[in-house]
């Protein structure tokens, strides 16, 4: 595998659901890429897709009824065209999967320590004692208490938070390089959150895997991501480093999600209007119906390019794009601390909304 | 409060239960007119000596005439210690009667019981896997059928056409042949199909309802994003939370059908089994006899039921034993 | 007085049957506990008066309305001329006038003194498709016919004897034609007189047909001897002087004076009817089509030993299927037709008749002189197993004395040796003189003996222990037959049936009497006897070979005899089809009285319901009209004609 | 994909709850008093005042004859009707809704019409059409359209071409080996299984609802010796004690039906136990136990509602149990043969299977089309009636 080749590289991902009332398209064209040692965040309100679109990365989708378009390479082979035999091999082995909600993820009628060596004896040919050792470590590593006799209890013997750590020594059994996230801690309450977090964040290191981190909490993006992708309605925003990003959000939607954060600054209130219709989205740029700065441009066409805003930060709005006039958006001042206490640029100059 | 504790509450209750049913039929049989003592009256009539003298010998003799509590007492105690006394219109004992017939009638519904305990979920968990896809009507139709056409009419049919028509299976149930042989099975084939497709249903009904609810359950992502091929996810991940539910019916359902369809099998494919030696014990009413079946299966059912509440706690590890 | 078993008649009799002598013919499967007994009626012989002589039947004085109806001796009622509406209501306005009510016809309803329809009921056997197709037929009949609201119902035939057919004996004294008789020893088929009655009411019933003892007529005492014959459930007093007639009966010492006396017997009772006689059904049994051997008579099956399949030598076997499970094996308590062929597969009993029903010894010869004392002469060839060795008159001797003579054994036999003296006369001879002569005695089964070694049987009498004799091993699974039987019982699986194995030193092989086949006998290596409850399962088993014989219902007499893989025999028997009506203080449910006491009524009633139809219509055809105590085919039979 | 807002079984209507003192009863339960008030007085007069063989309705010419068993059956009709079919009219929004629901399932709406069919036929049938009556003359007739060698019917009613028998509509389905018409023999069947199934269903619906509720509110050691009864009877073999009642005390359909109920009660119990046990845990229990309402007042109006649509699921997969006992014991000879069920109709004709399989195969496919049909409804009732299974598997 190349150096300069990302570990995972997504391009143009689209996944559609057939439903009785005609097709939902929960992924609609997206591309992002995690390199090893590396930690992206998938940023957006419940119901933008980014679920999905980490489930379809493995096809962990069931299709039918889902459809899967597009290219993922991982380590230069893209696992879409892959048979599921191969496809199978690598689930688990190579790419890792929390879930969120911890309570439910365990069959009850198993012991913790059987289904956590079940992922690695499926894979590779270890003898049970070797297999039981080196989840028992696992289980250890990961913060079980006594863990060597904890192997034999069952799920429901644990707290949600043990059952986490659990989860997470389940996905690193098999040594995965790639481990996909996907809101492990929304179901925890705040202090296992961190502890689970900070976790993750050594085991990154220890195991150097590239982390897709799906969250819709922008505090826990900031404290462990290196770079974000901000998903709106199944559609890519924005996209870039994390610190550019919260210093100067270009997409007005990111810029409304960071003033959601009382210690950003923001206000705290909620974004107007709700999401779009997933059977037939709108035209133009998906936040527009939402979008305080819309004008007829971004209401036709296709969702606009995104455009190079500032080195590694990239922006799909109209305003940023070839005839606008970034001024409109672009609001200097929103950073960490800073309490400029005005929301947004001079808003003389669009029509609040039509 | 501990499995040991546990299980002992159970079997203690058990043995209970079946003491009340047997003390039930032994009040239901000492209320009918006993045959015996009528026949001794009759018998001496004819040779001109007193028949109410006879009848009082012969209550003598079988000891009826001492009071109802001592009779009950030594009952109990025969019942227990296995001397089920002689039956009188098989001539010879009642514990040797039941065993013989015991004999034919395992032949039958071990294989019986085993096809449905595995049949039963496979084919409820393939229609649950593909719902509401043809395969799960067939499933469902298959199971409806068998569930609905009453054993002993879908019997007399197969036995014409495949019997007196066709002439592949033996018409009457040839006793000498080894257990093991091609013949015994060859004979046994239909009645065995006959009551392997009633009570699959039932079976099959539970399991695709039940792992209908597990295959959505999130573990099952889980286990899709561990790499677990869906042969293996529905053998291990889905079977087992199904057995579950499925064995608090399944005894119940084979129990009921034990005695019921057993017998009706064995009058239509002429199997000397244990129903067949009810049924005639009743119409002879051959107390004894009829007292050794009735424990039989009281002992069955009570000893079935004891089974479906350990394997119940056994299975789902989430049942605590102190709430059951 | 002779006494009789009871037994069930069960419906695949058909090969080597053994006759056993009943008095009660099951018209069903069900088997009735055997129940032997003596005859009770101390009758003390016709004291000479002339009272009516029964056969005068002139009607004259008693002439009802309509054309005055002429009935000879030996009125054929149920078949032309004496079928019909109208014969049927004028026979049934002369019982009216008889009967002290006023019970009268209202247009074509026969109405009680109050004014509302008579109404009875029937009972058939529960489960048996003939009986119930004869209950509705019947009912049919007195209802267009006699105006009669007739309701069927079903029953077991096990409890319609307990409850129904017999009742507590209890004696009395009533007047029966002017005379005054008393019960003095009753039994539970005649509790006493009419005043006493079965625990439950009933007016009609085909339940049980009743055996006319067509070799030796005299058994048929039994029912007809007076008011207080041993069996008369049905409180029949005849009209016409039948001890008299019976006891000059007894006094024949030929065949011809026999029939002689009872031509007239038996025209009274075709006259009185005292039951309602119907038709005797024929048994149709079919066989495996290359059997030979089987024949269309009475004592069908009696030379089985010489009975071979395809060519005359030893080989293949001999398959019979049977509805009823045996009870028990044991000779000496069975009284169930089936276990009684199951047993004489293995066990020859003293003699039997050949087709043109002469006597044939098998393990003696009977010879008398004066019918009172019989000579028995026991073959010399004949072996026990061991350690028994061989067969003596001792042991004949000492099986009657010691057992069916003793009080404390009830074996099936006892009733048979009551009052009869057995001496042993010889190393293989010995005597038994009757109270009374009879010519026939060997006709009536009685001294008909199983072998049974007196070693085995002695440690039981000396504690008179009879469970212990019931339960014993040898006997339940005949060990004991040495070379006494065609085959030997190998097995005797209680559920499914019997199975044989051909017996090398069968002593019949060197007897000279018999079809010279008997040197070779039996031509089958193997036997068995296997019940099968389903009669379908029957009928397949004999079609696909399975089964070399099996009885055939007659409904599917016609489908059969087309059938090219089974022959269909059409076997006479003695047990007739009869409607019991209860002449008893809880007979006649409909209203005041019993109309069911008067012969005039009785008449009416055989002349309400068409035998032609009924044989037709339910039995297909096989069945002869029955007008007296006898089949057409008796020698004792009144008529000669056709 | 929300169902839209409808009026839902477990709504509390507060000023209904209020209004509904002890004795203020609802039009459904004046209906039912009317009707049956009449019904039973007929019933006294008929079994005390008239003779054994005259008929009820003799006093206005009808020569009908009603048994004890008819008094019982119409009585549960009266009770079908008042509280199950007059409910679904008081409350159209629901009824459609469960409609709605109910019609996605074929296979169960094919059962449904088929169930009606018998259910009329059962009703209707035996005042139109005489008893079958028994010709001798015209047996082994064949059903129209088919035909069978003419030596097996004594006597062809239909027209002989050579050599066979044809049937013709006098007798549709032919006739038995005594020249009944089977036709007549399967409609007056459907009456036995309406019964059978009425007044099985009555039985152990009341038994089965108030052992259940009972031990569910008692609690503690009665909750635990009512649970322990119930075990009992669970594991009595019940087949085996009918044989054994039924061959001391002779057989009879009152005596079948009343024995098969009585065994067949515990299943229902336990699974109202466990159902009232888990509805009283909901919050509007609780809330309206607050608001002062009765224990009585609280299962009236809430636990029995919500656990009315798993009853009528648990009762419609407990009927073909009872209809196949009764055939099974018909089939055996045990069975009440007066009584023209399908089970004696099936095992008059087992042994004429080979020549005229119409007298088996006719009543033989009815009855499994009947009990195919309450399964069907039985597993169509579930999804349509239980809203929690609809929504848990959205």
């Amino acid at each position: 595998m190349a150096d300069d080749q990302p570990l995972l590289e997504v391009e143009n991902l689209t996944t559609k659901f057939s439903t009785d009332n005609g097709t939902l398209t929960a992924v609609d064209g997206v591309d992002f890429s995690v390199n090893t040692g590396e930690t992206v965040c998938i940023v957006g309100e419940s119901g933008s897709g980014k679920t999905v679109a980490t489930e379809s990365i493995t096809k962990i989708i069931n299709t039918p009824p889902g459809e899967i378009e597009g290219t993922v390479r991982y380590k230069g082979r893209d696992l879409l065209s892959l048979p599921e035999s191969e496809l199978r091999q690598i689930r688990g082995n190579e790419i890792a999967h929390i879930f969120q909600n911890p309570q439910e993820a365990m069959n009850h009628c198993y012991t913790v320590g059987w289904q956590i060596t079940e992922a690695l004896q499926i894979h590779q040919d270890v003898s049970d004692d070797e297999a039981r050792a080196k989840a028992v470590d696992l289980m250890d590593r990961v913060g079980i208490a006594n863990a060597s006799s904890r192997f034999d209890d069952y799920p429901h013997e644990f707290s949600g938070g043990q059952k986490q750590r659990v989860m997470i020594a389940m996905a690193l059994v098999g040594d995965p390089d790639l481990l996909i996230a996907d809101e492990p801690t929304t179901a925890l309450d705040v202090t296992v959150q961190a502890q689970i977090l900070r976790l993750l964040d050594d085991l990154q290191e220890e195991f150097e895997m590239g982390v897709l981190f799906v969250t819709h909490d922008l505090g826990v993006v900031a404290e462990i991501a290196d770079r974000i992708v901000v998903m709106y309605a199944g559609k890519v925003m924005e996209r870039g480093d994390v610190l550019d990003i919260f210093d100067h959000p270009g997409h007005p939607y990111t810029q409304q999600l960071l003033e959601c954060l009382p210690e950003f600054g923001g206000t705290g209130g909620g974004i107007p209007g709700t999401l779009p219709d997933p059977h037939d989205p709108p035209d133009g740029c998906r936040f527009a119906p939402r979008c305080e700065y819309a004008e007829e441009a971004c209401r036709t066409g296709e969702q606009p390019e995104e455009i190079e805003v500032a080195p590694g930060q990239e922006v799909s709005c109209v305003h940023y794009g070839p005839g606008g006039n970034p001024s409109i958006v672009r609001s200097e001042g929103l950073g960490p601390g800073d309490d400029t206490g005005t929301v947004d640029g001079d808003s003389e100059v669009g029509p609040a909304d039509d | 409060m501990g499995f040991g504790r546990y299980v002992t509450a159970r079997v203690l209750w058990a043995a209970v239960v079946s003491l009340i049913i047997v003390t039930v039929t032994f009040l239901l049989l000492s209320a009918a007119p006993n045959p015996a003592v009528q026949r001794a009256a009759t018998q001496a009539a004819l040779q001109g000596g007193d028949p109410a003298e006879a009848a009082e010998r012969a209550r003598e003799l079988r000891g009826l005439n001492q009071p109802l509590y001592v009779r009950y007492f030594d009952f109990i105690r025969n019942v227990y210690t296995l001397e089920w006394g002689w039956s009188v219109s098989r001539s010879q004992p009642v514990m040797e009667a039941v065993t013989q017939a015991l004999y034919y009638t395992a032949q039958y519904s071990i294989p019986w019981t085993i096809l449905t305990v595995i049949l039963g979920p496979l084919v409820g968990v393939y229609s649950a896997a593909n719902m509401y896809s043809w395969k799960d009507h067939a499933a469902t139709g298959f199971a409806f059928f068998g569930y609905a056409i009453p054993n002993f009419f879908f019997g007399i049919i197969l036995l014409l056409i495949f019997g007196v028509w066709l002439e592949w299976i033996p018409i009457t149930y040839k006793t000498g042949v080894p257990v093991f042989s091609v013949q015994n099975a060859i004979q046994l084939a239909i009645p065995v199909f006959v009551l392997v497709t009633g009570s699959i249903g039932a079976v099959m009904r539970v399991s695709r309802n039940e792992s209908a609810e597990f295959q959505n359950a999130d573990f099952m992502k889980t286990a899709k994003a561990k790499g677990v091929s869906p042969l293996r996810a529905y053998a291990y991940h889905v079977m087992r939370p199904t057995l579950v539910p499925l064995s608090t019916t399944l005894v119940g359902q084979l129990l009921a059908l034990f005695l019921g369809a057993s017998l009706l099998v064995e009058v239509v494919f002429s199997i000397p089994g244990l129903g067949r030696l009810t049924y005639e014990a009743l119409l002879a009413q051959d107390t004894n006899l009829v007292l050794g079946t009735t424990l039989f299966f009281t002992f069955v059912a009570v000893i079935g039921n004891l089974i479906e509440d350990l394997v119940f706690t056994v299975l789902d590890p989430r049942i605590s034993y102190d709430d059951r | 007085m002779p006494r009789r078993s009871i037994e069930d008649r069960d419906d695949s009799r058909h090969v080597g049957r053994r006759q056993w002598l009943s008095a009660l013919g099951l018209a069903g499967a069900v088997t009735l506990a055997g129940c032997s007994g003596n005859g009770g009626d101390g009758s003390d012989g016709g004291d000479g008066s002339d009272g009516m002589d029964g056969g005068d039947g002139s009607d004259g004085s008693d002439g009802g309305d309509g054309e005055s109806l002429e009935l000879s001796d030996f009125p054929k009622f149920g078949v032309d001329p004496l079928y019909g509406r109208d014969v049927a209501h004028t026979l049934a306005e002369r019982a009216f006038e008889q009967s002290e009510h006023d019970y009268s016809f209202d247009g074509d309803t026969m109405v009680t003194p109050e004014g509302d329809q008579v109404e009875l009921n029937i009972y058939h056997s529960a489960g048996q498709e003939t009986s119930q197709l004869t209950a509705e037929f019947i009912a049919q009949e007195l209802g267009q016919n006699l105006g009669i609201n007739v309701t069927v119902e079903a029953i077991d035939g096990t409890r319609f004897n307990n409850e129904y057919w017999t009742a507590e004996p209890e004696g009395g004294t009533d007047t029966v034609n002017g005379e005054e008789v008393t019960w003095e020893n009753p039994t539970p088929q005649n509790p006493g007189p009419q005043s006493v009655t079965s625990n439950e009411p009933w007016d009609m019933s085909i339940v049980f047909g009743l055996n006319t003892y067509p070799l030796n007529p005299l058994t048929n005492e039994v029912f007809f001897d007076g008011a207080t014959p041993f069996y008369n459930p049905v409180g029949y007093y005849p009209q016409f002087n039948a001890q008299e007639l019976f006891s000059e009966a007894r006094q024949a010492t030929s065949t011809d004076e026999l029939r002689e006396a009872f031509v007239e017997i038996f025209e009274n009772l075709a006259y009185e009817q005292p039951y309602i006689t119907l038709l005797f059904s024929d048994d149709i049994v079919g066989y495996n089509p290359d059997l030979e051997g089987p024949i269309e008579n009475f004592s069908n099956g009696w030379d089985l030993p010489a009975w071979y399949e395809g060519e005359p030598t030893v080989s293949g076997s001999y398959d019979t299927v049977t509805s009823a499970r045996f009870t028990t094996l044991n000779p000496l308590f069975n009284t169930e037709n089936g276990a009684g062929n199951a047993i004489a597969r293995a066990l020859d009993q003293g003699y039997t008749f050949d087709e043109n029903q002469d006597y044939f010894p098998l393990l003696y010869d009977m010879s008398t002189e004066d019918g009172e004392v019989w000579t028995f002469d026991v073959r010399e060839n004949l072996q026990f197993s061991e350690p028994y060795g061989q067969v003596t008159a001792e042991d004949f001797v000492y099986l009657i004395q010691e057992l069916h003579q003793a009080d404390w054994a009830p074996t099936a036999a006892s009733s048979s040796w009551d009052g009869v003296e057995v001496e042993q006369t010889g190393e293989f001879q010995f005597e038994a003189t009757l109270e009374s002569s009879n010519i026939l005695w060997p006709k009536t089964y009685d001294p008909l003996l199983y072998p049974i070694p007196k070693d085995l049987v002695q440690p039981y009498v000396e504690e008179e222990d009879v469970e212990g004799l019931q339960q014993d091993e040898e006997l339940l699974e005949l060990q004991f037959t040495g070379n006494l039987g065609a085959f030997e019982l190998t097995e005797w699986n209680r559920g499914s049936g019997t199975e044989y194995v051909r017996n090398d030193e069968y002593y019949l092989r060197d007897i000279d009497e018999g079809p010279d086949l008997f040197s070779e006998g039996p031509l089958f290596e193997e036997a068995s006897v296997s019940v099968v409850k389903e009669q379908a399962s029957r009928l397949g088993a004999l079609e696909t070979g399975e089964a070399d014989s099996a009885a055939i219902p007659p409904e599917q007499y016609e489908s059969y005899n087309q059938d090219d893989n089974v022959t269909v025999r059409q076997v006479p028997t003695p047990y007739n089809t009869i409607i019991s009506v209860n002449h008893r203080a809880n007979g006649w449910n409909a209203g005041p009285g019993n109309l069911f006491q008067l012969v005039p009524f009785r008449q009416a009633m055989a002349a309400a319901i068409s035998k032609q139809d009924l044989i037709d219509g339910v039995y297909r055809g096989l069945a002869s009209p029955h007008f007296t105590w006898q089949p057409r085919w008796s020698e004792f039979y009144p008529e000669t004609d056709g | 994909m929300a169902t839209e807002e409808s009026e839902r079984f477990d709504k509390v209507d507060w000023n209904d709850l209020s209004r509904s003192g002890r004795f203020d009863l609802s039009i459904n339960s004046i209906g039912m008093l009317l009707t049956a008030l009449p019904l039973t007085l007929l019933g006294v007069y008929s079994t005390a005042f008239t003779g054994p063989r005259t008929a009820t309705f003799e006093f206005i010419g009808l020569e009908q004859n009603l048994e004890s068993l008819d008094f019982f059956f119409i009585f549960t009709l009266l009770l079908a009707f008042w509280y199950l079919a007059l409910p679904l009219y008081q409350n159209p929004r629901m009824t459609r809704y469960y409609w709605k629901e109910f019609k996605r399932n074929r296979p169960a709406v094919v059962s449904l019409g088929w169930l009606g069919i018998v259910f009329v036929g059962g009703l209707v049938g035996p005042l139109i059409m005489d008893p079958p009556q028994q010709q001798l003359l015209i047996g082994y007739q064949p059903p129209v359209f088919t035909s069978v060698v003419d030596t097996t019917p004594a006597t062809c009613v239909g027209d002989v071409v050579n050599g066979r028998c044809f049937g013709t509509w006098q007798h549709p389905l032919g006739t038995t080996q005594g020249g009944k018409d089977v036709f007549t023999m399967i409609v007056y069947g459907m009456t036995i299984s309406m019964q059978i199934a009425f007044i099985t269903t009555t039985i152990v619906a009341t038994i089965g609802i108030s052992f259940g509720t009972l031990s569910a509110y008692a609690g503690g050691w009665i909750d635990e010796i009512m649970m322990r009864f119930v075990d009992i009877i669970l594991s009595f073999p019940t087949f085996l004690m009918f044989l054994l009642i039924l061959y001391i005390y002779g057989a009879g359909l009152g005596m079948f039906i009343v024995v098969f109920s009585l065994f067949a009660w515990g299943g229902t119990a336990r699974y109202i136990r466990s159902k009232s046990l888990s509805i009283s845990e909901e919050e509007f229990i609780k809330a309206s136990r607050i608001s002062g309402a009765s224990t009585y007042q609280v299962i009236r109006g809430h636990v029995v509602p919500n656990a009315a649509s798993s009853i009528i699921t648990q009762l419609t997969l407990l009927i073909p149990g009872f209809l196949l006992a009764e055939a099974q014991l018909a089939f055996l000879g045990i069975g009440d043969s007066a009584v023209p069920s399908w089970g004696q109709l099936i095992s008059a004709g087992r042994s004429d299977l080979s020549f005229a399989p119409w007298i088996v195969l006719a009543p033989g496919i009815v009855l499994f089309f009947t009990i195919l049909a309450f399964n069907f409804l039985g597993d169509a009732l579930l999804d349509a009636l239980n809203p929690e299974a609809e929504a848990e598997s959205e």
